[in-house]
This record gives C-alpha cells, structure tokens and sequence, in this order.
C-alpha cells in the first residue's frame, strides 16, 4: 500500500483527536484501573496516605481469601442465573418478537405493554414479588431468580429482536416458504441464522443486566444463591469497608463481563444501535 | 454447674453431624470467628457443619425480618443485635429458649456472664431469646508516652491548670485534645474518633443521657431529644471535629483503628478490641491481615470515658430462628458458642471482635497474661461494662435508631445542629404515634426504670 | 393445524411469563396498599385511601422525589453532552477505533454496585487518588469530604453516574452518528455550512430519535437509580441523596411498611407512565 | 410443468383492491410476462398464484387442481426474487441445495443436480463462495440456479433483473431466454422493463389497476394496442400522441390538427372511419416511425412532413430529435447524422401505416 | 467559471489504486461526461475535484489556481449527489437557500435568487414542503437548484439521475442539458448510462481503471473509438467483433474470417491497411449497421451478407436478431418485420463505412 501525503491540516486533526481520544480512554479507564491496582496491594498499602498509584508488589492474597472463604460461589452463582435466565430470555423473546414482528401479533398494543413492562421501576416490583415467592417457596433459589431475570429481560429482548427480525427481508423467508420449509424450520434456518450479531448483542445486554442486578438479588437471596453484587456488599461492613476483598471480588466479578464484551465487541456497537434506533 | 455446658452440647450434638446449619453473622471482621475457629471446631467436635451467612449490619435486621417473614427458614442461629431482640420476639422471629436451656443445662453457665448483659441482652418479656455473647462496651484509649511525657505535662499544667491525665469530663477532653493537635499536628491530632453511620449515635446517646438529658417525656411520650442538653451534645461533637484528623468525618472502625494504631491519634474511643491490637496482640495473624500494624503496642493507656458510664453500644445476642429447620442442633451450637470453656478460647482469639463479657472472662490468669498490659485492659473493660448504659431499645427500635443515624450524618454535613434536633424529635414522635404511643410508653416505663437506662 | 396458531404458540411463554412476574405484583400491590399491613402485626383491614393520603403528608418522600429529579436532570443532559462529544471524536475513521471502543465500553458494563464501590475508594480523602490529584493541580492539600460534605455529595454521586453511563450513551449516540448521511454532511460541505449550521440543520434532526430513545431509556434508569447510591452515599449525608428508590426499599425492607410501601410504588408508576407518555407523545411529534 | 388459470381472483390490502377480479390463463410450457405501471398489482398476482398470499376470492389451478387451499411448499412452484433472496449465511452450493435438503432429496442427487445447475449457469467454479463474495450478476444466476433444481412445475420471476445494470441485464435475459428453450417449464415473469417483456414473452399481459388491460403476444400488443394505456406504455421513447380531428373525403380519411395541417391515413386504416367525420381524436405515431424524406417516391400510407429541429439528442446510432408536430412537441427517432443542428429545417416521412387513432374519451383504440 | 485541469493525480483507497497518473483537461463551460464501468473510478475522480478526497498524487486546478490544500467550501463548486443529499429536515426552500445562509448571503437576494431558481425548474410551488413529500423527479430538481442558486465556478454531477425511472430520466436529462444552455457554466457529470453520455456532453471522458482511455466529443468517440474497449462500452446492443485476417489486393482490402466468408472493406478504410496482410484482427460492427436488403443496388461501402437467424428478440419497432459471421454470434438490429422465423434465412445488408478494425493484442483501433 503506498501512502499518499495527508494535508498538514488533516494530519493536524487526526493528531490532535488521537490526543483527545487517548486521554479520554485513560480518564475513563482510570478508576477501573485503580480497582485492580487495590485488589493487589496489602492492607497497609491500602491505608497509605497519600495514596499509593501502584503497589510494591502484586499480590494476590485479597483473591485468595475470596477462594478460600468461597466466597467465589457467588461468581459462580451470579453466572448460572445471569447465563441461563439470558439464554431462555432470548430463545422465548426471540420467538415472541418474530410473532409480533411477521404476524402483528396482538397489534400495537401488545407491543406496547411489552415494552411499558420495561418502564416499571423493580423499587415497585420487588416486594410483592418478594412475597409471592415466599408463597411458592421460590425465595433463594435458582429458579426464582431465573424466572425473575428472565421476565425482566423478556421486554428487552422483544423489543431488540423485533426490531433485527423487521429487518430480515420478507423474501429470504418466502423464498425459503417457497422451497418447502414450514415455519418453524423458517425461524430456524433463516430468521436466526440471519439476526444472529443482534442477537448476540441483545445476549451480552441482557447477561450483563443480570449480571448486574443489585436490588432484586439483594431481596430475594440468603444463603444459598447469594450472587455477585450482594456478596460484594458483605464486605461493606459495619467496622470497615474491605477494599482489598472489594476490589477484588469486583474484578472477578467484572471479568466475565469483560470478557463477553471484548468478544461481542464487534456485534455490541451495531447491536446497541440498530435496536435503540429502531425505537 | 456439675457438667460443662460446652461438652454437653458436643455430646447432644452429635446425633446431627452431617446436617449443615446457617448462622448470621456480621460481615467482616466479626465472621472470622465462626469461618476460621468455631465454625471448623464445631464441625470437628459433632460432624454439624456451619454455614456463616454474612450480612453488613445494617442488613441484618432486614434479612433475619425477611427471612421469617418469607418463612424460609434459610437461617438456623442469629446474631441478634440487642436492642433490637424485643421487635423480632415480638414478630415471633426469634425462638424462646428456656426449654432447651434447662434441657441441656446451660442456666448455671448464663449466670457467669456479666450483669450489665445478662440483664438487660438476654430475655424479652420474661423470655429467653438469646445469650448474650460480646461484651461491647466503649472505652477510651490513649498514648501513654504522650500523656506521660514530662514536657507535655509540663506545658499543659502551666497552659490549663490541671495534670494532663485521661480526661474527665468532655470540656477536658475537648481540652486535651485541642492541645495536643495544637502540639503535635499533623504527625499526631489530639483524638479520631468513627464518625460514619451507624456508630456514632451511641456516643451521642452516651453523653446526652450523662449530660442529663432525656430522650422522651415520660408521660406524654414526646421526644425530648432537642432539648439544650441535645444541642449542647451535638455542637460540642461538631466542635471536637476541628482538633481531629482532617476527613474524620469520613471515618469508620478501621479508618479509625489505623489512624490509632498508626499512631496518628492519641485518644479514641471505641469497643474492646481497639485495646487488643493497638497492645500489638495478634499481630503477625493471617487472618488480622486487614488490620493495620500497630505502631504504639506498649504506649496504650485504658481508661472509662468522660463521666465515667460508657455506652454498651451494640452487643450481640446468640439467637436462634424460629423457622429454623434445625432448631436444636442450632440451639446446640449457640450454648455450645457462648458456653464457659468456648466463649473464653474466643474472645481470646487474636482477631476477634468479640470482647470479654462474662465475670470469668474478667478473670482468666491465661487472658490477663497475654500482653503486658492485659490486666488494666480488662479490669477497665469489666469496670466499664458494671457502669455501661444501655441503648435506647424501643419497639420498632430500628426506626428510631435509623432517625438518629440520619440525623448525625446530617451534623456532619454542617447543617444547623437544632434545626436537625428538631427534625430528629418530630422524627421520634411520628414513629411513637405509629408504634402507638400507648403501647410504646409502656415499654419505656420498662426500659427507662432499668438502672443502665439512665444515669442516675 | 399447529402451524396456523403458530403466532399465538410461541408469543404465549413470553407473555405468561410476563404477566406472572409484571401483572401479579401490580395487582397485589394495588389491593395491599388500601390495607394496613405493617412489620409486626399482621392487620388486614382495609383502611381505604389513608396510605394514600399519607403520601401527601410525607415529607421524606417528596423529597426522594426531588433528590432523583436533581440527579435526573443533571447527569442525563451530561451524559448526553459527554457521550456526544465522545462520538464526535471517534465518528471519523482512526485507526484503533475498535480498540479505543472496546476499553470505553467498560465503565458501563461494570456492576453499578463496583462503580459505586470504585469511586468510593477514589473519593475518599485520605487514601483516594482524586484528593491526592486535585491537591497536586492547587499545590495545596485539597480535603474534599465528597459523601459528607453537602456541597460535593451531588457533585459526587454525578461524577460517577456520568463516568458509568456517558460511554453508554457514547456507544449510542457513535451508531446514530455513523448513520448520518455521509452523502448530507458532503453537501453541506461544499456548501460551505459552518459547524453549528450542520449539527443544527443535518446531525441533530437526524439523531434526533436515538437521542430520545437514549433519553427514556437512561431518564427511566435514572428515575430509578439505587445501587450506585447505596454502595456510595447510602443516602447521606441524612437523607440528602435518598432517591426514590432507595427511600422505597428502607420503607419496604428495612421498616417493613407494606402498604405504605405499595402505596409509594403505585405513586412512583403513576408518574413513570404520566412522564414516559409524555415524552414519548413528544417523540412522536418530532417525528 | 402446468398451466395456470386464475378466475375471479380478488385480493385486498385492507382498503387497497390490489388485484380486481382477474382472469388469465397461462398455458403449460408458456411464458408470461406480466407488465403493467407501478402498483398495478404484478407482485400481488404473483405472491397469490405461489401462495404467499391468499385471494380473497375466486380460484387459482394449476395443472389443473385448484390450490387455494395449499400451503406455497406444497404447490411445487420456484420463485426467484427481485434482490433475489439469497441466503447470505449459507455458500453459493448451500443456497442452491436449499430447497433440496427441504424435501430431503439424498445427498448424492443435490450434488449431482447443484452441479448441473451450476455448470448451466456458468457458477460452477463459484459453489464454494458466499453470496457477498458475489457481482450482481452471480448473484443472479445463484437466484435462478436455486430455482430450476428444485425441477418445479411452475417458476415465478419477480422483477428479476431490476437491480442490474444495463449490460449484465441484456446478458441475464439472453440467458433466460435460453433457460427456457432448455426445460420449456411454464414461467410467470414480472417486469417492468419493455426490452425485457417484449423480447422474453411467448404472451404478455398488461396489468393496470388490478385489472389485464391486454393479454397477447409482444408485437400484438405493440401494433395492435387496444388502448392508448397500452400503446403509450409500450415503446421508448414512448409513442407521441396528437390531438386532431378526422376529416373524410370519399373513401379515404385524414386526420386535420388543431394548430393546422392535415396527414392523408393509408387506405388500410380508413375503413373503420367512414363515419367518423369531424370525430375528435389523439393520433398516436411512434418516434421510429419518423425517417428523413431520402428525396425518392414515398412508399404507400408514408407521408411527407416538413419540421424544425428544435432538440437534438444523438445516442450514437440514433439521434433523438424533438420537433413540432400540431402544435404539440414530438420526438422522432432519426439516424445519426440526419439532422446536425438546432433549428435546422429538416423533410421527415412519415410511416402512417401503423399509426393509432385514440378516443380521447374511452381511451380505446379506434383504428 | 471555470476550467479544471488534472494533472498526474493518483488516488488510493488502501490497496486500491482508484486514479492513477490522470491528466484531464475541461474547458470553460464545457460539459464533460464521465463514463466508464462500475468501479473504475469516476466517482473518486469527481469527488478529488471537489476536495471530499485527497489525490495521493498530482494538481488539481480550477480556473488557473492550484485546488489541493483548499477545502471543499472553499473551491466554490457545486455538486450534485445520486441519492440527491436533501436535508430532510429543512423545507424545499431552506434545503435550496442552505449554501447561501452558509456564505452569508442577505435574505432578499436568498430568496430572489431561490424563487429565481425554482421558478427556472417548475418547482416554485413546492417550496415550503419536505423532501419527503416530493417525488423522485422533484427531489431531482431540489438538488439542483441546490447547485444553482449557488453560482458556483464548477458543478459535479455525480449520476444524479440513476435512480430516477426511465420516463423520469428522459425529461430530467432534457431539464439539464437546458440548464446548461442557460447558465454555461463548466459542468462535470458522471454517469453510467450511455443514452445520458450521449446526449448531454460536450465532451465524453471514458475512464478505465482509473485512467482514461478517451476523450472527446460523443460521436467522435462513438465513431472513432481509439480502442476497442471504446467501440464496445458505447452502443447498446454492444458491437459486435469478429476475429478475421486482413487481406490486401491492390489498392483494395477485405477482412476473411476464420469460418471461411470475406468481406471487402470500403476504400475509405483501406488506406491505412495497405501493409497489413495477413494480419489478425478484430472486425467490430455495430447492430445497427445491419439492415434487411431491399434488393436495390447497394450503397458504397455497404456489402451483402446472407445468414440465419438464431435468437429473434423483437422490441417493438425493431428486433434484435442472432445470427452467425465468421463463425461467432453476432446480433442485428432489424425492423420490426424483417424476421420473423427462428431458422429463417435473411438476406442482409452490413454498412462497412463505419466497420472498425482492431488489433487483438493491443486493443487499438487501426482502422
Ligand atoms: N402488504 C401490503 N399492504 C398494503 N398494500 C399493499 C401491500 N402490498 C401491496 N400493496 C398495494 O397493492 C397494490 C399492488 O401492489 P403490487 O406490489 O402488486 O404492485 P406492483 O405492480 O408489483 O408494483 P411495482 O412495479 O412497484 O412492484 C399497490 O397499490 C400497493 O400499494
Ligand atoms: N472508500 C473507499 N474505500 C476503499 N475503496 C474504495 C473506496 N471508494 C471507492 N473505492 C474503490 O475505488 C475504485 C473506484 O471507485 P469509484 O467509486 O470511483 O468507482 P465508480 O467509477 O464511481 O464506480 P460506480 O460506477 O460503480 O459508481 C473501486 O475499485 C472501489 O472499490
Ligand atoms: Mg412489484
Ligand atoms: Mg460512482
């Protein structure tokens, strides 16, 4: 490839926006960078005044608590419910967008009410839900919390997939009609084949709103499925704030996450935007 | 007592090895205890593993209330703070013990504890509900070698009049500590104290209640909290602020144990454990790792606070869920925890939070041995819990105590003290009228009559 | 046949579902906040509007209220502003790009309970870099106490709202920007259009609908913001941050007012759906 | 291989009649090409004779059993779509053994018959790309290809060719033409291209509002339009169309512009007028039908006409020239170098022996 | 106004070398055509001259100043977009008066001079609607008055009108090429679309692989094409090239293909083949230099030719036939009648006085 001379103004520019693009990223980056450096430092490292940019050295006994304690279930815990709650999610979302999106299912309105089930706040939510589990024996266990996510995602879910499988041209359906498939074998080998980087986007979205949920597993766990962000308020206790096991847990816990994005990356920009544009 | 109350839960236990009981514990430092040393002891001893369920404090109440509420049973034994023991006995959430402590002979052993606890942390309505299983009590701290130093005396008697010694009342206090900070800052700052919720309402009930005042009328039932004494309590706590570390505002129990053990401090006030380790007691544990160095072992000085009655603050109680599903076995556990032989190999742990609460705690040879200071330390907690005033314990406690919590966050952001006072007693009275005044004045007539209610 | 009932079969387990975990509490809601349930004693006798009424003289409340209006209406045009200009920075092809997007994204993805968490240690005045950074830039110790002092508390619950979600409404707003005609910008170019006259005249009015689907979706986050709060201020100072949420989860969960509790979330949804409708009422007129 | 018969079919889109009582009949082995104006409802007819659609009345045979009733897999058509639907996940061999696997054809037969195909349409080498790895006009033959393996009794083309450019287009219809020399299957082609309708149909049909407007060959429709509608829909440029009036003498007929001037009809065309005097009418000669006078005698039924250039468009071989005819602007289409400059004054002939005469009114052809 | 001079530009898009080494030369108020196949680089040339791109390489001059470091907005074109570009949230009027609310024009000379131009289009009805609310066509002339009331040194067309249907496509190339007449001002215009090329330029640039491959006037490149690239991009159908041999006798000279059949060239053509016996070449003759014979004597230069018809596609006034010379396919455009079997003998007429001859192996013209 021959590169051709930039005119200095635009070599200017692009200079200057790497600048800014590069000390945006670092203030952005900033804080997560200073909770990994804590999960590494010892507690006089911690308590050092003035603050210590990075430890003397790295180690790693704020995560080796968190195995010994098991304290890791709650990660392990936080990726059963996140993960299975998405994948039923996005398998009975998906199904129910494509109804509304191809038959009109329900009309406007029941897409409506999908949608306005995303608006109500869980603060309002949470307690009666709170009690009906206690009725059905559901409060910390798995299920609950996976019925739980799962119907709070459902909204999402339809709401993205609606608007990828709209998308989707009629014809490649048709055609398939045509050819002999019925429409299950449609949704099957065409629609999903062909929304897949939305649904991947809308997988990590909706595993990270799992992931993420403070307020429901706050309520709802005790001992048994205790998930990741409840477990890291343990540490907030009464005598002290346990910044080492804070920090750390809160890079295990936001490991995963990373990890699904970095992965998705590529289908999360197109993801995020084509459903958010679509409305 | 003929046998020991401790082998005789080991022996009746052992019939349910193989179960797994959950018990509520405090998150942090306090769980150590049942993770590292009782919790793997018990499972040794009978084969009943334990599952500690940590819970930040301020959660605690809500998740044992939930928990019976949604009759779950997830939890077998609790820790149960104090004055909050008559709202849970009363919602029915914790189990009534006599029967079991008379079944497995454990009432000789619940005499040993001290009175200021067995008193007034055990029963609710005549009832067992739970043992009383940490001596919490506030004691002042302070460096010898400053308050020792012959300069420094010197230069206090010739600037105030009187020997630089422990302080006696808070205008002394207030005294010693602006002067040292006018001395030594920034190296060293008169006093640090916790300042961050929930904490510092037991210092305001303390020194409120030891000025003279009163939290409630007696016969209407309104709060008194904003009288003078409330305004006097709250600007002097504000004031005090100034000689401190600057942020103390911000501080909880371990910012202000590292400020202590740093040496940064030369008085605070706080629970019985700051004495252990600023002694240098533990450390060098694996599992005190979180708690700083100490750099003054050797230079700690204990004394009663201001006035001479320190507030009991907080406490613990063993209790055990009514909807456990394995109520005797927790049962076991928990006589098995605060028993004699148990309860003395525990406050003796080097990262313990629980503090000495029984008379034979006081006077273990092994305890007062373990540090060259340890006697003074404990002849000054035990002094300290004779005269302890208790917390204010309502129904519905949480909701006054979660008024005043607010209420204190607020001093520290520098609103006016009155106007919070005002709004704390107006606070007070709302929940009073929602309890039902008449129900509340009755329980305290009950509490008020007790003799570590108020001072008198 | 089965394939003719197909549309209703496979929208059925995502509505029950829905109406299981979304109509069920409503309904109970409803009929529990006209009795009078309460912590301790279980009393279920309907006392009509009184909890109701209650609201109105509940001063705690309207002032979560107002703490969740402030917060609202702060970060969301911040976010907004910050993301835009993110975007702008990224919308021209550099190289990188990906990279740069991908580590951006991360502040949003991250639990907002670590966020809360990670810019408590930042704040805190002794041990936290922002003090030690800011002292540096006045050559003076600055002891900013940001979740005591109520002059930063905002300042503070904002900083890390606006640090958590601005790439968020960066990633949005970066998609709608690419979406831009390429071919109207050219124009205007050759046009000879200033800046201002193209975001005005061109980039605006054709973002114009990502930014208010972004507005609904973070204003209703917003509206119900909680954890970030819980894991930095807890409320405090007093109550001054207590948002509604919050407020609603100590009425419900710490003091256990069942009906009341109802009762202030029935308020909460009334005003949701009064302010969604609205917005979306001026969305479609936009359109 | 099937005929096709639609009788009394209706099809509505809530309030739009899209299709309006129509009834055509394709015959086994045909090919029909469907023409009409945007929105005249071709894709409907389409969509509903492969059942994507269901009438709202009347029947619809195919080979003879009526279909209605049958789901679009079960009538064993192949359709292939103006974007032409190609599955872009799945490799050129994949799309083309689609319908194939549908119906669970042996794995050897697909080879054999993908390759077939492929070798047909000149993709052969192609089986293995993705659809995007692809021009347009691969992808195209891809589109086709999918279609003539599933060996159906009826292809569908809708507009299978819009989304070409000119060249790859006249070789895409050279090549359906032949396809359809080779299998001789029926085939319903929708377009709305002239060249396309004109040089593919055994039979077009003209759609116009959901209506046929005329069935018949290509040049059947060309020469003998029933309408204006059609005559002015067939032929680029379009047909001009002038205003005059007839005037007869004896038995001949001419026809007298308003502005003046008067064109004598060839006596073929007079018969039909001989009572039509002073009727009023739109005259309707096409732009190839105009030629430079060559100075000799003028052949039966051409005549004479003296004009002024006024634009002149050369495309090369032909130059498009605008000149005046009864007031009103037409285009003549000429031979390049005829006519060099902008109002030049030009001796045209004029053929009259295909003209049109159209009511103004009913718009029908009169002769 | 202005002239635009390219000299030695390059443009790479990473690998792609889009324009390379291209001198260009446009006239005052010429109007060029830019043609060539997809891809080979019209629109980045046109792009480069309007500053949206960078060259890599060369000098871009606009009336006598050097372009290269100027902005786009400061080159004071004009330039009209194939999706039109309107700004869909101004009205008609905003979209047309934008460029000059940007150059801070007073708001009576705005709207003077935007009522001028709409005026000037037929579109001063419209301007208080939104793009949206206006047809293809109308959209059109938005954009370019957009362009006019701009009075601008230079306008770039950019197949403004590719997306328009074909009846639209016909009156909007009219519109321009008055357009031009009226304001004469340099005009750059791309397109793919020969009819366009043919008939709106002055100047026809044939661009291939990002270099020209001629330039000149529509005819001259239509009857004197330099390559055989040339000969075949201009005409539709494309012209037909036969592989044959020269054969020189006397003064004279034919062309004898390889299937045996020989044609005797025009004297017109012979002179530059006087050496070149045996020579391989390309004989190229166009479709429409076909003609059915009239059994009269035949012009000069024009030879008789006997062949079968193969594929007959009628259009309507003329058909495209198949048929053999030299062993290869070739298409005729006949009269409608001329043909009318598959199979059917014809006796035709090839007008040679336009025949080129190509080198296979160059692709040059070399008669
Ligand atoms: N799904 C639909 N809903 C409502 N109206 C429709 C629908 N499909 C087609 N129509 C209407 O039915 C009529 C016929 O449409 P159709 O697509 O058959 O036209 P067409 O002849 O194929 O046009 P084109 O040449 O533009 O493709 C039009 O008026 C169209 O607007
Ligand atoms: N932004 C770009 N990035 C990479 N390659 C490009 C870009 N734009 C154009 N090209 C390549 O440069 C070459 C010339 O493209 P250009 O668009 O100028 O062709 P064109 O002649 O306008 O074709 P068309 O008739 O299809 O519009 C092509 O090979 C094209 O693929
Ligand atoms: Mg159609
Ligand atoms: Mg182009």
């Amino acid at each position: 490839m021959k590169v051709g001379r930039l005119p200095a103004r635009k070599a200017r520019i692009l200079a200057l926006r790497y600048l800014g693009a590069t000390v945006v990223t670092l203030l952005f980056l900033f804080p997560v960078y200073w909770l990994f450096m804590i999960s590494f430092k010892t507690p006089d490292e911690i308590y050092h005044v003035p603050p210590l940019w990075v430890p003397a050295q790295i180690q790693f006994s704020n995560y080796y608590v968190l195995f010994k304690d098991g304290d890791v279930v709650a990660i392990l815990n936080s990726l059963i419910v996140a993960g299975v709650s998405s994948g039923i999610a996005i398998v009975l979302g998906t199904l129910c967008a494509y109804s509304l999106a191809r038959f009109g299912t329900g009309g406007e309105n029941l897409a409506m009410w999908i949608i306005s089930q995303r608006m109500i706040p869980p603060i309002a939510v949470v307690f009666p839900i709170f009690l009906l589990y206690v009725h059905l024996g559901m409060v910390d266990g798995f299920f609950g919390l996976i019925l739980l996510y799962t119907a709070f995602n459902l909204p999402y879910v339809i709401w993205m997939m609606r608007g990828y499988i709209v998308d989707v041209p009629l014809e490649l359906e048709e055609s398939a009609l045509v050819d002999g498939l019925n429409r299950w074998e449609v949704i099957w080998k065409v629609v999903f084949p062909m929304v897949r980087s939305g649904l991947m986007a809308t997988s990590v979205f909706t595993f990270v709103f799992a992931w993420n949920d403070f307020l429901f597993a706050l309520v709802l766990t005790r001992t048994e499925v205790i998930t990741f962000p409840v477990q890291l308020t343990h540490y907030f206790g009464g005598q002290s704030n346990f910044w080492g096991k804070i920090a750390a847990m809160s890079v295990l816990g936001t490991l995963p996450i990373f990890v699904a994005v970095s992965v998705m990356q590529r289908y999360l920009v197109r993801g995020i935007s084509l459903g958010a544009v679509k409305g | 007592a003929d046998k020991d109350a401790a082998d005789t839960a080991v022996e009746a236990a052992k019939k349910y090895a193989g179960t797994t009981i959950s018990i509520v514990w405090e998150a942090g430092l306090q769980s150590l205890d049942p993770l590292n040393y009782s919790g793997p002891k018990w499972e040794k001893l009978t084969g009943i593993k334990v599952k500690v369920v940590e819970v930040p404090t301020d959660q605690m109440f809500t998740k044992i209330m939930q928990d019976f509420k949604s009759g779950a049973g997830a939890y077998d034994a609790l820790n149960v703070i104090p004055s909050w023991m008559p709202d849970l006995a009363r919602a029915g959430a914790l189990e009534p013990l006599d029967k079991l402590v008379d079944k497995f002979g454990y009432r000789d052993e619940l005499q040993d504890i001290a009175a200021a606890y067995r008193d007034n942390q055990m029963q609710y309505d005549g009832k067992i509900y739970g043992f009383p299983d940490d001596g919490d009590v506030m004691l002042l701290y302070y460096r010898k070698d400053i308050f020792e130093d012959p300069k420094m005396k010197e230069e206090f008697k010739a600037k105030l009049g009187y020997e630089l010694a422990p302080p006696k009342d808070w205008k002394q206090f207030d005294e010693i500590g602006q002067f040292i900070t006018d001395k030594m800052a920034p190296k060293v700052y008169g006093a640090g104290f916790f300042r961050t919720a929930p904490y510092p309402q037991y210092m305001f009930q303390e020194r409120f209640r030891m000025e003279g005042g009163k939290f409630f009328n007696a016969d209407t039932m309104k709060s008194t909290v904003n009288s003078d004494v409330g305004l006097k309590v709250f600007k002097q706590m504000v004031a005090e602020n100034k000689f401190m570390p600057p942020g103390v505002e911000q501080w909880n129990f371990v910012d202000n144990l590292a400020a202590f053990l740093q040496g940064t401090t030369a008085m605070t006030i706080s629970w019985p454990p700051y004495g252990r380790w600023a002694a240098g007691y533990g450390s060098g544990e694996e599992a005190l790792k979180w708690v700083p160095k100490s750099q003054v072992a050797g230079k700690v000085g204990y004394a009663l606070n201001p006035l001479g009655r320190p507030e009991l603050g907080v406490g613990f109680d063993l209790a055990v869920s009514a909807t456990s599903k394995n109520k005797e076995a927790a049962y076991l556990f928990i006589q098995w925890l605060n028993s004699k032989k148990t309860s003395l190999e525990r406050v003796q742990l080097p990262y313990t939070l629980r503090d000495p609460f029984r008379l034979s705690h006081y006077a273990s040879e092994k305890y007062r041995s373990l540090w060259p200071d340890a006697p003074a330390y404990l002849d000054t907690v035990k002094t300290s819990g004779e005269k302890g005033l208790l917390d204010l314990s309502l129904l519905q406690q949480d909701k006054y105590d979660e008024a005043m919590t607010k209420a204190i966050s607020s001093l520290w952001a520098g609103e006016d003290a009155k106007a919070i006072l005002d709004r704390l007693a107006q606070q007070f009275d709302v929940i009073t009228e929602k309890v039902g005044t008449g129900n509340q004045k009755a329980v305290y007539k009950v509490w008020a009559a007790k003799p570590g209610a108020y001072p008198q | 046949m089965l394939e003719d009932r197909l549309p209703y079969l496979i929208v059925a387990p995502a509505i029950f579902i829905l109406l299981l975990v979304g109509l069920f509490p409503l309904i109970y809601s409803l009929i529990v906040s006209f009795q009078r349930i309460t912590m301790t004693d279980n009393d279920t006798s309907f006392v009509g509007l009184l909890n109701y009424a209650e609201l109105f003289r509940d001063a705690r409340l309207w002032a979560s209220l107002g703490h969740t209006a402030i917060i609202t209406v702060i970060a969301l045009p911040l976010e907004l502003l910050i993301g835009f200009l993110m975007a702008q920075l990224f919308i021209d092809r550099l190289p990188g790009r990906q990279l740069f997007v991908a580590l951006l994204v991360l502040p949003t993805v991250i639990s907002p309970i670590v966020a809360g968490a990670t810019w408590r240690l930042m704040f805190d005045v002794r041990f936290g870099p922002i003090g030690q950074i800011l002292s540096f830039l006045a050559g003076e110790p600055v002891r900013i106490l940001w979740t005591v002092n109520p002059a930063y508390v905002y300042p503070a619950i904002i900083i890390c709202e606006v640090w958590q979600w601005s790439p968020f409404m960066f990633l949005l707003l970066l998609a709608a920007l690419s979406n831009v005609d390429q071919s109207q910008l050219e124009a205007a170019e050759i046009d000879g259009a200033s800046y201002l006259r193209v975001l005005r005249a061109i980039i605006l009015p054709s973002i114009a609908p990502v930014i208010a689907v972004a507005c609904l979706i973070r204003g209703l986050d917003l509206v119900r913001i909680f954890d970030i709060i819980w894991a930095l201020t807890e409320g405090g100072p007093g109550s001054m941050t207590e948002t509604i949420s919050l407020y609603t989860y100590v009425q419900g969960f710490s003091q256990f007012e069942i009906s009341y509790t109802a009762a202030i979330s029935f308020l909460v949804i009334a005003l949701l759906t009064v302010i969604t409708t609205l917005v979306l009422k001026r969305m479609e007129l936009a359109r | 291989m099937a005929d096709v018969k639609l009788s009394g079919v209706h099809k509505y889109y809530g309030n739009v009649h899209a299709v309006r009582g129509l009834d055509l009949t394709i015959g086994d082995g045909e090919f029909a090409v469907l023409v009409g104006p945007s929105g005249c409802g071709k894709s409907t007819l389409l969509r509903t004779i492969a059942g994507l659609e269901d009438p709202d009345d009347g029947t619809i045979t195919i080979g003879g059993a009526v279909v209605n009733d049958l789901r679009p897999r079960e009538r064993n058509i192949a359709m292939v779509f103006q974007n032409y639907a190609l599955y872009p996940y799945l490799t050129v061999h994949e799309n083309i053994a689609f319908g194939l696997r549908a119906r669970k054809t042996p794995e050897i037969e697909i080879r054999k018959r993908v390759s077939e195909a492929a070798e047909m349409l000149g993709i052969g080498n192609l089986l293995q790309r993705y659809p995007r790895q692809l021009s347009g006009g691969q992808r195209q033959r891809v589109a086709i290809g999918r279609a003539i393996v599933r060996k159906a009794d009826l292809f569908l083309f809708d507009e299978p060719l819009s989304n070409l450019d000119a060249q790859l287009r006249d070789e895409m219809r050279t090549e359906i033409k032949r396809l359809h020399h080779e299998i001789t299957t029926t085939m319903i082609y929708v377009t709305h291209d002239q060249v396309e309708a004109m040089t593919l149909a055994d039979s077009i049909v003209l759609l116009r509002d959901g209506k046929i407007e005329q069935q018949g060959a290509p040049l059947e429709l060309f020469e003998q339009p029933r309408t204006g509608f059609v005559a002015g829909f067939l032929g680029s440029p379009s047909i001009n169309l002038i205003p005059a009036t007839i005037k007869t003498n004896g038995g001949g007929a001419a026809v007298v512009f308003e502005s003046g001037g008067t064109l004598t009809l060839p006596s073929a065309k007079t018969t039909s007028l001989t009572s039509a005097e002073g009727r009023q009418v739109l005259v309707g000669i096409r732009p190839q039908h105009f030629s430079r006078a060559g100075g000799g005698p003028l052949r039966d039924g051409v005549v004479a006409y003296s004009a002024v250039a006024d634009l002149i468009q050369p495309t090369g071989t032909r130059t498009f020239t605008t000149i005046k005819i009864g007031g009103v602007d037409a285009v003549a289409e000429l031979q390049a170098h005829d006519v060099s400059r902008h109002g030049e004054r030009i001796d045209l002939a004029i053929d009259l022996n295909r003209v049109v005469l159209i009511d103004p009114a009913s718009g029908l052809v009169i002769a």
